[in-house]
């Protein structure tokens, strides 16, 4: 199955271990992730006012962009693009108006119709791919791996753009069930983790992601599992300021989902740069024998 | 303080302007606070988001100019779900940092002046949306 | 409308409503026939631990009507029985009855509940709300005071009926009442008048997702069944994850009421009143208990109601605290409640023993095939429209076909007493004046 | 004769088996003095268990019967009817309650219950020795029903009597039926007009050949008992005689007398001649009115009236008395408002109006014809303040109650102002918004969605005049601030009161009111429509704060039990009633005093207690006051009492 793919800005830099362990492992599963040609920044985060058409253009120019590789389907890693692309294509169906108006502003590209349809990764492994073959694909269950998934606000909310139940989940847990793992069901998986507020108030994202790590601990869990870049940041980065803050606090590494099915899939290490990982998930993974 | 209400002030500019910017009908909200109980990011308000919205319904937009609330948000939507009224609640926040940023030299945060090392630092992904939300 | 008119009356739904409309009926000297889907009547009532304002217990108050009913001349009650169907009009309605198959012959059957006693498998009690604490047997009467004093077998548990093994039942029983090869069979009668009685449920809990699905997390009705002094847990109070005493309990008011944007718009009536009784009565349990109420408005508007929520709080110290709970969750041993009260701007978390959510009332799903086979018009949510809110509050918009009860909308027990009154009254009116003027009485009624 | 007692001891199943040991109890009692039969079985109400008992009645020529088993509430009745039909007098069965009395609360401990089982079953073996052959009373049924009140709650149930085929009489003391709801302009949820909601009724009720109206009147005396009350009816005849008044109205250019209008809430006045209020009202006619007429309130002869009338309309006639049997009663008396000035922190303002002068602003038929005008200039108010709990939920200085319908008519108020003055602003200030009825969350939700109606959390501390407007000092306790608003008109929702009159009236049926002066229902769950004094029933606000849904079927449960009550030939009173010894009684009177029901007087001349049989309930009370054991309960005097615990102080080595 060959898919266009949006990577969005931070997966070519910060988020480079998402993008390459995900396209990897999607390999594996026999599907084909290929970045649309030309791509523009998303806006990373959704207009919420009813009169920003400016900000609806973005995200609509990217959709053109997969309608122009003659696909009607576009899938996404992170949450963020995956929200704001979504949703300003629900925008865009919902109001023929608006509709109207930025195909009229947009003069080089085609109209656009709201034929799109935006996926994130796991949807595709869980309604197309189907837990029981990634389980098949398994060549090193994560058995052992105590992990508690991290589902965030943008694989969620609104309802309508959800890709699962907004308040129980379950998609990252069958997956990492899949793999072998030992899911740690945390009730604080679908809290923000402060989210931009880590630009200029840091304590903000200190004081959440301090909640969600030491419910998740006190639950048991040694990782935690996510999918978002902006997430990560604040989980796995910010547990240096975490430190300072809470005395007593013990890390813990971050990953993301794609990273860890790669491990099990038994791909070359190099696809999950754990290098990029502020708290290094390696001595964990050593420790259970998951990397040499 | 006191709250001297009158027509001119519950249906003056300002209820007006969040009303139209949000798309949201602010009365439909009957103050149930459940929106407040769920926010992750209410530790740090000094206005909490159901008494945003009951200052907004009064037309109180001196007092919530000074509320940090809509600049601690984090549209994270868990108050938008929850409502039981289908208030979108965060369009209402997105509102409220409208109604200033779009006045002039408003900004929140200025993209020139971020330090060096902090761009350094942070994914791009965190500074395009702090400056989406915080800059007009 | 032909010459007969049979002066009897079909009540559906054996409940306090069924049950106060047949005795009105019965004592104004006509027949009448009270259809019950479960093997007794009594109702969601008598489900109740004790009942607001008074702090009366059902078993005192209702379980002597429904004895009344059982004994009165003019009563027929065909419990565990379901209208199958109904042809014809006022004054002589045709209504086929499907007596399901209990697998005792109740002519046979003197209650002595010997079988009951031997039978080794247990099954879930709908009459304990399916708590771990109060299973039942497979042949079982639904509660102590069941009228009838009958016993039932459930096919789906029976190891005789599902494996074709024991057999005890029918060796233990001294009247040979047991009949392991009894079929549903279906019963014609003819009526000149109905009352709909079909009564309330609550709401699925599970609908409310940001509310954990935990044993510990409870409705209203569940917690009505532990509270009870002749309840599962013989009124000890007990959660039911762990058994332990629970000394800091939770309510949560308007769970899926007053939500009109994903579950129900309307106000479920009660559940100000029960909570706060709720509240009361866990504390005089548990002295050492802390009751915190969640609420958004405290609706107590009967007679003597607000006297009695100023006493759960001036006297059993309930915490009430407005405003809606917004995410409920294990951690540990706990329930943690994030809660707001809007009174003080302040987010208030509570961690919690048990919790318990005022469920909203819903029509009872089992009253559906009732309503369409008498085409009865409903609201969006199922409950009976009335034919007049103001002047005709139980007529249907079908000509002798009467509302009584929570079938209509939510409502406490009083107003359903009253109101089942008043249908009983329509009956009454109906068949008397037919008595004593002629049809042409009827004509006027309808003016 | 030598007393023959059968005693039987039922195993209920298990329920008193597993706890009793029957057989020994049998065996125990086989032999105790005057028992000539004993027996046990499984299940003594089942039909082979009646039989064993009516084959030993027969065979062994009892003269008494000791059922032992459940409670009496549950098969006292089976028995004694058994008992009949054999011919034993079934005043002579007794029930010995070995199941809630003792297998039930002893269950486990075989001991204990077996030796209590006996000793219940001889103490009630030692009263039926004593107990004496009774016959039931029978008092004869007028099957005539008397309403008080021509609101709606009244002409419901007089309606649904009607149709029933049944006489009803309805009293009411104003001109008009119709009560409160015509006062109003609308109903709430369905927004009908009111006043036609009203005149529908009103013409049925005019129309049913069953239902007698007489307006102006009221109870001016009352006796007897259900099924036979003596009532004596004071009837006010018109002044005006509507068959020759042409409407001319030279007698209201000619009266002297003006007051200001019930109907209208003091926001105009009248003549004591005049048209009977609201313009759609279906009879509409002149009318003098008694309590305003000079003749009345000053003792004059003024003749102003007759003389103007040129059709010779007007007379002043002597009020009628008249003299009546009714079977049952109805009380459906209504409700007013608090009187405004009781809240002395509020202004007493002409633009301070209470809920009901709102309803006549908002009026068709009203003084300002429908137009939102306010009362001190005429002005249109733009801006108006809504108070509600004025007086309600106040337990230290008003009432502690909530009065139940002010939520969803201040809302439905403040509706209707904004759809006449739309660029108006209304606001309410509430405790909690109870809108608890069907459809009623819907319609506040959308009240205020479509209206704009700001809702504020808090009670009004003050009102006060400021110039033009009126100063109200609020807050808003979400947001815990102070709130001020200048308003051009303040609509206080007023506490629902009784009717004035109701104490005494309720005095004069002999029926309770509740520390407020509604009146007072038997039991507020299965016994709502019932007072304690049989035959009297009640509905609507009579009983309490409520709306009109509510009050429709409320009046249609009293309606229910009254053609219950006369479906029977004649009523059937229990004999198990109190008994003077005349030759024992000093007529002191204590026995009087002690009655609830009225059913015990003394002789004026022969100083003794006399006993009323059929309003006597057997409670006992006159024989526990009676200083000298003169008056007993039969079947129950105090030798059978004594008798009863002897028994028991034996078994239980107890000192008496």
């Amino acid at each position: 199955m060959k898919i266009p793919y949006y990577p969005g800005c931070t997966l070519k830099t910060k988020a480079k271990d998402l993008e390459d362990s995900a396209i990897a492992a999607a390999k594996v599963l026999g599907v084909e992730m290929e970045e649309l040609p030309q791509w523009n920044c998303c806006g990373t985060v959704y207009s919420l006012s009813t009169d920003d058409l400016i900000h609806q253009i973005g995200p609509i120019r990217n959709l053109i962009r997969a309608k122009e590789q003659g696909s009607d389907r576009l899938v996404t890693l992170c949450s963020m693009c995956y929200n704001t692309l979504k949703r300003a294509n629900e925008f865009f169906l919902a109001d023929e108006e608006k509709r109207d108006r930025i195909n009229r502003y947009m003069d080089e590209e085609m109209d656009y119709a709201g034929d799109v349809t935006v996926v994130h990764l796991l949807e595709i492994l869980r309604d197309e791919i189907g837990m029981d073959k990634v389980k098949a694909a398994v060549k090193k269950p994560l058995t052992g791996l105590k992990v508690s998934p991290y589902y965030g606000c943008m694989l969620l909310r609104p309802a309508s753009i959800g890709i699962d139940d907004m308040e129980r989940p379950t998609v990252m847990e069958d997956l990492l069930r899949a793999l072998g793992a030992e899911v740690i069901d945390d009730p604080y998986k679908t809290e923000c983790c402060g989210a931009y507020q880590t630009v200029n108030r840091k304590d903000v994202v200190v004081t959440c992601v301090h909640s969600i790590l030491t419910s998740a601990q006190g639950n048991g869990a040694e990782v935690v599992a996510l999918s978002c870049p902006l997430c990560d940041f604040n989980l796995d980065n910010r547990q240096k300021d975490i430190q300072q803050a809470y005395a007593g606090f013990h890390t813990m590494p971050v990953l993301y989902f794609t990273q860890l099915m790669a491990i099990a899939f038994d791909l070359d290490e190099s696809v999950c740069r754990f290098e990029l990982s502020s708290q290094d998930p390696r001595p964990l993974l050593k420790s259970k024998g998951l990397i040499a | 303080m006191k709250i001297r209400l009158s027509r001119d002030r519950v249906r003056g500019e300002f209820v007006k302007r969040v009303e139209m910017i949000s798309g949201q009908d602010l009365l439909q909200c009957y103050q149930c606070g459940k929106c407040s109980a769920g926010c992750p990011a209410a530790f740090e308000m000094d206005i909490l988001p159901s008494h945003v919205i009951r200052l907004a319904q009064m037309g109180q937009g001196e007092e919530l100019a000074k509320a940090n609330s809509y600049w601690i948000c984090l549209s994270c939507q868990t108050c938008t779900v929850r409502c039981p009224r289908g208030v979108d609640i965060a369009k209402i926040m997105e509102a409220l940092r409208l109604v200033t940023l779009r006045q002039k030299n408003r900004n929140k945060v200025e993209a020139t002046a971020l330090p060096m090392e902090l761009l350094v630092e942070l994914p791009q992904i965190a500074i395009v949306s702090n400056l989406r939300k915080m800059s007009g | 409308m032909s010459e007969t008119f049979d002066k009897k009356a079909l009540i559906v739904g054996g409940g306090v409503a069924g049950i106060q409309a047949a005795l009105d009926i019965a004592d104004g000297g006509y027949q009448v026939i009270l259809v019950e889907r479960t093997p007794s009547i009594g109702g969601h009532m008598v489900q109740l631990s004790e009942v607001f304002p008074t702090l009366d217990c059902p078993q005192c108050i209702l379980t002597p009507k429904m004895v009344m009913c059982g004994q009165h001349p003019n009563i027929d009650i065909k419990a565990y029985c379901e209208v199958e169907s109904v042809t014809g009009e006022v004054g002589n309605f045709t209504v086929r009855i499907r007596h399901k198959a209990t697998y005792v012959d109740w002519d046979a059957c003197t209650g002595c509940g010997q079988c009951e006693q031997k039978c080794p498998t247990k099954a879930p009690s709908e009459f304990n709300r399916e708590l771990a604490f109060g299973p039942r047997k497979a042949i079982y009467s639904p509660f102590a005071q069941a009228v009838p004093n009958k016993r039932v077998i459930d096919a789906d548990h029976c190891l005789k009926l599902t494996k074709d093994k024991c057999g005890i039942c029918a060796k233990v029983c001294p009247t040979q009442a047991i009949r392991y090869d009894q079929k549903d069979w279906i019963e014609e009668i003819k009526v000149g008048a109905i009352i709909v009685a079909t009564g309330y449920e609550l709401y699925k809990k599970e609908n409310l997702t940001e509310y954990a699905s935990d044993p510990d997390v409870i409705d209203g009705l569940e917690f009505e069944r532990i509270l009870c002094p002749s309840g599962p847990t013989a009124g000890v109070i007990k959660r039911p994850s762990d058994g332990k005493e629970p000394l800091d309990v939770v309510f949560v008011q308007c769970a899926g009421s007053r939500d009109p944007d994903k579950h129900l718009p309307y106000c479920s009536r009660v559940c100000c009143m029960y909570c706060c009784k709720m509240a009361m009565l866990y504390k005089h349990a548990v002295p050492d208990g802390q009751a915190y109420i969640f609420y958004i408005d405290v609706r107590t508007d009967g007679k003597m109601y607000e006297e009695f929520y100023q006493r759960g709080v001036e006297e059993d110290r309930i915490v009430y605290l407005r405003g809606k709970v917004s995410k409920i969750f294990r951690e540990g041993d706990k329930i943690i409640v994030f809660g707001m009260d809007t009174l003080t701007g302040k987010r208030v978390e509570v961690a919690a023993d048990l919790v318990v959510l005022a469920m909203a009332m819903i029509p009872n799903p089992a009253g559906e095939k009732v309503k369409k086979i008498l085409n009865l018009e409903t609201d969006t949510f199922g409950f009976i429209t009335e034919a007049h809110a103001k002047l005709h509050p139980v007529e249907t918009g079908i000509d002798g076909v009467f509302v009584a009860g929570t079938a209509q909308a939510p409502k406490d027990i009083p107003e359903t007493v009253a109101q089942a009154g008043g249908a009983a009254s329509k009956v009454l009116s109906l068949f008397s004046g037919v008595e004593k003027g002629g049809k042409a009485a009827l004509k006027e009624m309808a003016g | 004769m030598k007393p023959r007692i059968g005693v039987f001891v039922c195993h209920c199943g298990l329920n008193i088996a597993a706890t009793v040991e029957v057989s020994e109890v049998v065996k125990a009692i086989e032999h105790y003095p005057g028992v000539a039969h004993a027996q046990d079985y499984i299940y003594m109400c089942s039909d082979p268990g009646q039989e064993l008992v009516r084959k030993a009645i027969r065979e062994k020529k009892l003269t008494g019967l000791v059922m032992s088993n459940c409670s009496p509430s549950l098969h006292e009745r089976t028995f004694r009817n058994l008992a009949a039909s054999e011919g034993l007098n079934p005043y002579l069965v007794e029930v010995a309650n070995i199941r809630e009395y003792c297998s039930w609360p002893h269950q486990g401990d075989k001991e204990t219950a077996t030796k209590k089982a006996l000793t219940i079953i001889k103490a009630t073996i030692e009263r039926v020795k004593r107990n004496q052959a009774l016959v039931p009373l029978i008092v004869p049924l007028q099957k005539r029903v008397l309403v008080l009140g021509g609101g709606v709650a009244g002409m419901q149930t007089a309606l649904d009597i009607a149709n029933g085929g049944y006489p009803v009489t309805i009293l009411e003391k104003e001109a008009y039926l119709g009560g409160r709801v015509r006062q109003l302009e609308r109903t709430f949820l369905t927004m009908e007009s009111a006043p036609d909601l009203a005149n529908e009724m009103i013409d049925r009720t005019l129309k049913q050949p069953n239902i007698e109206v007489l307006t102006t009147s009221r109870i001016e005396n009352l006796s007897g008992y259900v099924g036979n009350f003596e009532v004596q009816i004071r009837q006010q005849l018109p002044w005006v005689d509507p068959a020759r008044c042409n409407g001319c109205e030279a007698c209201v250019a000619a009266c002297p007398a003006e007051v200001p209008s019930t109907f209208d809430r003091g926001l105009t006045t009248r003549k004591a001649v005049d048209w009977t209020p609201g313009e759609r009202h279906g009879d509409r006619r002149i009318f003098l009115d008694h309590a305003a007429c000079l003749r009345v309130t000053r003792q004059e002869n003024c003749t102003a009236c007759r003389e103007a009338c040129a059709e010779g309309a007007i007379d002043y006639p002597e009020d009628r008395l008249i003299d009546r049997t009714y079977g049952a009663i109805v009380v459906a008396t209504g409700h007013d408002l608090y009187r405004k000035s009781a809240l002395t922190e509020y202004a007493e303002d002409p633009d301070v109006l209470d809920a009901l002068q709102f309803e006549r602003l908002l009026s068709e038929d009203g003084p300002t014809g429908g137009k939102v005008l306010r009362p001190s200039d005429g002005k249109e108010p733009k801006e108006v303040v809504f108070v509600q709990c004025a007086g309600s939920r106040d337990p230290d200085k008003h009432f502690p109650y909530c009065s139940k319908v002010c939520c969803m008519y201040t809302c439905k108020e403040a509706r209707r102002y904004r759809e006449k003055v739309p660029d108006g602003q209304a606001y309410i200030f509430y405790i909690d918004i109870r809108s608890t009825g069907k459809g009623y969350e819907e319609f506040v939700k959308e009240s205020v969605e479509k209206e704009r109606l700001l809702y504020l959390k808090g009670k009004v501390s003050k009102i006060a005049r400021k110039g033009d407007k009126l100063l109200v000092l609020g807050g808003d306790t979400i947001t815990g601030l102070q709130v001020e608003v200048e308003a051009d008109l303040v609509v206080l929702a007023m506490a629902t009161v009784p009717n004035p009159g109701a104490k005494e009236l309720a005095r004069l049926l002999n029926i309770n009111t509740d520390p407020y002066g509604f009146i007072q229902e038997a039991h507020p769950k299965l016994a709502p429509v019932e007072t304690l004094t049989a035959g009297i029933y009640l509905a609507g606000t009579s009983q309490a704060p409520k709306d009109i849904p509510h009050a429709i079927y409320q009046a249609g449960g009293a309606a229910s039990k009254i053609l219950s009550l006369f479906s029977r030939k004649e009523l059937v009173h229990e004999p198990l009633v109190a008994r003077v010894d005349q030759e024992i009684c000093a007529g002191c009177g204590y026995c009087r005093d002690n009655c609830a029901f009225q059913a015990v007087d003394v002789d004026p001349i022969r100083k003794k207690a006399m006993v009323n049989e059929a309003l006597c309930e057997g409670c006992g009370a006159c024989a526990t006051a009676c200083p000298s054991g003169a008056i007993q309960v039969k079947n129950l005097d105090s030798k059978q009492v004594f008798d009863m615990i002897s028994i028991v102080t034996q078994d239980y080595s107890m000192q008496p």
